[in-house]
C-alpha cells in the first residue's frame, strides 16, 4: 500500500497535504475542487476571442461597442467577461500588445488559459523594454513608423487585441474568418494571416 | 515591494522559449492548486491582491527558480497560514503523514465553514463608477515615487514617469491596501499612457508607448511649470 | 544591463546575516579562484569591468541561487571562453578527465603566453587628473536614465535622479565600454550626493543621503528652469 | 587512484579543469596562484585600517591629509593603497557607512577581504533604502536628527570610515587606540565603543 516516496515530487505531496487540512477543516470540498478544475481546463478557450472578432471585422457597429465597452459588446453574443475586458484595435499606424510584468494577468474570459511563454519571465520582463525583439522572435516584424503600444495589465482591466483583418477574406463568413484568428493574434504577438489560396 | 517579481523593463531572461505542443498542466498537482486558489478566492478566504502578494514574498531566489504553479502554491499555502486557517506545523505535519501513508484520507465536512470576515476580492472589483475623478483623459501626470515594503501594482519602471491619461476606467478597490487587509479603499482607476523614450532614455525603441492602469494614489498632477 | 546584480533598493532578501566566525573561504576551490580572477586580470587577460559583467550575464536564478565564489568562477570562466583563452567543449572535456582521474596533471609552460592585446583594467586606473571636468563641486545634475544591455555602473535606483557634485575624482577609464572592449574613454568621476527622499520618495528613512561615484557619461545638467 | 566523484563538488571540478587548461595553455603558472592566494588572506587585515584611524585621532594634522588624500596620507605610514581610497568622517551629525550594491567592491588595502554579510545580497539591497533599519540589526540606533551617509561604491574609489573617537580614551596610545577600532566600524555598521574601565 506504500508507495515509494521517491515517486511523489515535494511539490505534489505539499498539494496534498494543504488540500487535506482544508477539507478536514471544513474549507474544501472534493466535489467543488473538482468542477473547478474542469471549468478551466475545458470549457473555455480562445475560440472565444476569435469569434468576437470575426464579428467585429464584419459590424462595423458592433466594433465601435466593443472598443467602446467590450464587457457589453460582448454580452449581447451570450459570452460572459468577469471582469473588466478592454478591446484594443490594431490599425495601419498602431500595433497592440499585451503583457503583465508584476504577475501574469491574462483576458482567460475570452483566451483560456494562457501559454506558458506568457507567464515567463523573459516575455514578462522584455515586452516593456523592447516589444520589436520581442515580436521578431515570434516571426513579426513591424515596420518603424508604426506605433507599438504594449498593455500591463497592472489592474483589474484585462486587454485583448482585436487584429487587423487581412485582405482577401471579403467573401468569408464570420466562421470562416474566426477560424483564421490565433491566440497569439488576439495577445498582439502575431498578424493574422491573409489565407493562402 | 521592491522584488524580483517587479521585472517589467529587467534584462538576462533569455529569449522567448515558445512551445507549441504545451499542455496547460504539467502535472495533475497543478491543476489542483489553481482549484485551490480560485475557490479559496471565490470563498473569501484571501483575495486575489494577497493571492499576488503571497507570490511577491518568496525569497528571490526561490521565486525564480520555482515554476509557476509552485508559485501558487507558495502563495496559498503562505495566504492560509497568514490568515490563521492552517499553521505551518500543520502542514509538515500532514506532509510526513501522506509520505508514510499515501492513501491516507480523512472526511470531508458540511456545510463549508464560512469565511469570517469574507476577504474581498478585486476579481469581484467594480465597485461603481467614478463619481469625481481627479484627473480627465488627456491630463498630464506623475507616477509617484513609491516604494512600499508591501504590495503595490505601481512598477518600478514607472515610478516617476511622467504619462498621459488615455481613459478613466471607474473605481476600484485599492490593491495596494486590499492585499494586507488594510481596506478597500475604492478609488478611481486611470490607463495611463508613456512614451518610451519617458520610461528608457535613449534606449527606447522606436515609436514605442506603454500603458499600465493605475490607482488615482499612485498618480500626482505634474509640478507646476 | 538591467539585471538581478543591480540590487540597491530591493526588498525580499531577508535579514543581515552575521557570521562572526566565519572563514574568509570555506573551501580550497574558493581561494583558488579568487587568485585566478586577480592574476587574470593583473596580466591583462581581461579587465575587472569584464570580470564584474562576467558575473551579471549569469542568468538571474541562477546567479541569486550561487554561492559568491561561484558566481566569480562563472565570471571567469565566461571571461576566459570571450577571450578565446578556453573553449566551453575543453572546459566540459576537461571536466570529464578529471573526474575519471583526479591525479591528472599538465605540463607548466615557460614563459607565460602574453596577453595580446592586454586587457587594461580600471584597477590601474588613475589616468590623470582632470583638464576640463564638466561639472563642479555644487553643481545639481541629474543621473541619466540609460537601459544598456551591457555593463553599467549607474544603478537603476539612481537613473533619472538630481544629485549633487560633493567630489571631483579625476580621470578615469569608462567601464561600461571598458567592460566590452569597446575603449578606455577616459573621463571624469564625480562622487554625486542623492537626498533620501530623492531617491525613495516618502520611503525614505529620515535625513538620509546616499552617494555615488559617477562618469561624466552618466550625468547630464538639470533642465533649464 | 580513483577519487570518488561523488566526493569532489562539482564548482571544485570546474576550478580545477580551468587551472588546468590556463596552465597547459601557458596563461598561469602553479607558484603565481599560490603567492597570491596567501597575500590576500594572510597579510592584508582591517589592522591596517585601524592605525590609521588612531592616527588620525591623535594627529588633527594627518587627519587633515587623511580626508582630504588618503592615499597620500597612508603612504606616509608605509601602507600602500592600490587603488583611490577616501576616508570619510563620522561627526555627531553625520554617519558614515559603506556598501557596494552593484558588486562587492571593498577598501580591501586597509580592511583585508570583506566579511560575508557585506557581499549578502541583504546588505546590498538594503543598505542604500533602509541604512537605519540595517544599523539596528547591527546594534546602532542612531538618533533621527543624524544623517546617515550612505556611500555605494560604484567606481573605483574605495570608502573607509574614520569613526568618532570614543570619551575616555584620551590617555590611550596609538596602539591601544587602534585596539579599539573593529572592522564593522570602519565600514560604517558599528561605533567605536567606550573602553570598559
Amino acid at each position: 500500500m506504500t508507495a515509494d516516496p521517491e515517486q511523489e515530487p515535494y511539490v505534489a505531496l505539499r498539494t496534498k497535504a494543504l488540500e487535506s487540512l482544508l477539507i478536514e477543516k471544513g474549507l474544501l470540498t472534493e466535489e467543488a475542487k473538482d468542477r473547478q478544475v474542469s471549468a478551466y481546463e475545458m470549457d473555455i478557450g480562445p475560440l472565444a476571442g476569435a469569434k468576437v472578432v470575426a464579428k467585429a471585422w464584419t459590424d462595423a457597429e458592433f466594433r465601435g461597442r466593443l472598443l467602446s465597452d467590450a464587457g457589453a459588446a460582448i454580452a449581447e453574443m451570450g459570452l460572459a467577461t468577469g471582469t473588466s475586458l478592454v478591446v484594443v484595435e490594431n490599425t495601419p499606424d498602431v500595433h497592440n500588445m499585451v503583457v503583465c510584468t508584476l504577475c501574469s494577468c491574462y483576458p482567460w474570459m475570452v483566451l483560456g488559459l494562457p501559454p506558458t511563454w506568457y507567464k515567463s519571465f523573459a516575455y514578462r520582463s522584455r515586452a516593456v523594454i523592447e516589444p520589436r525583439s520581442v515580436l521578431s522572435e515570434f516571426g513579426l516584424e513591424l515596420p518603424e513608423d508604426v506605433t507599438v503600444h504594449v498593455w500591463d495589465s497592472s489592474a483589474e482591466q484585462r486587454y485583448m487585441v482585436l487584429p487587423q483583418r487581412p485582405s482577401g477574406t471579403e467573401a468569408m463568413s464570420e466562421d470562416e474568418l474566426a477560424s483564421l484568428v490565433s491566440r497569439d493574434a488576439m495577445i498582439g504577438v502575431a498578424a493574422v494571416e491573409e489565407p493562402a489560396t | 515591494m521592491n522584488g524580483v517579481h517587479d521585472m517589467g523593463g529587467m534584462h538576462g531572461f533569455g529569449p522567448i522559449v515558445i512551445d507549441e505542443d504545451e499542455h496547460l498542466f504539467h502535472a495533475p498537482w497543478e491543476a489542483r492548486v489553481r482549484s485551490m486558489v480560485m475557490l479559496s478566492i471565490a470563498q473569501g478566504r484571501f483575495n486575489a491582491d494577497a493571492s499576488r502578494y503571497g507570490i511577491e514574498q518568496m525569497p528571490p531566489a526561490v521565486q525564480l527558480n520555482a515554476p509557476y504553479f509552485e508559485r501558487w502554491l507558495a502563495s496559498l499555502e503562505f495566504n492560509h497560514v497568514r490568515e490563521g486557517n492552517v499553521s505551518e506545523v500543520e502542514l509538515e505535519d500532514r506532509i510526513d503523514v501522506l509520505r508514510e501513508n499515501p492513501s491516507f484520507t480523512v472526511e470531508p465536512k458540511a456545510p463549508l465553514r464560512p469565511s469570517n470576515p469574507p476577504r474581498t476580492g478585486n476579481l469581484d472589483g467594480l465597485v461603481g463608477l467614478s463619481a469625481n475623478p481627479r484627473f480627465a483623459v488627456g491630463d498630464a501626470v506623475i507616477a509617484k515615487n513609491i516604494n512600499p515594503l508591501g504590495h503595490t501594482r505601481l512598477p518600478r519602471y514607472a515610478r516617476g514617469k511622467r504619462g498621459t491619461i488615455t481613459r478613466v476606467h471607474g473605481i476600484f478597490a485599492f490593491a495596494d491596501t486590499n492585499a494586507h487587509g488594510l481596506g478597500l479603499q475604492p478609488q478611481t482607476v486611470y490607463n495611463v499612457a508613456f512614451a518610451g523614450r519617458e520610461l528608457w532614455g535613449d534606449s527606447a525603441e522606436m515609436n514605442q508607448v506603454v500603458s499600465l492602469d493605475l490607482w488615482e494614489s499612485h498618480l500626482e498632477p505634474p509640478p507646476a511649470e
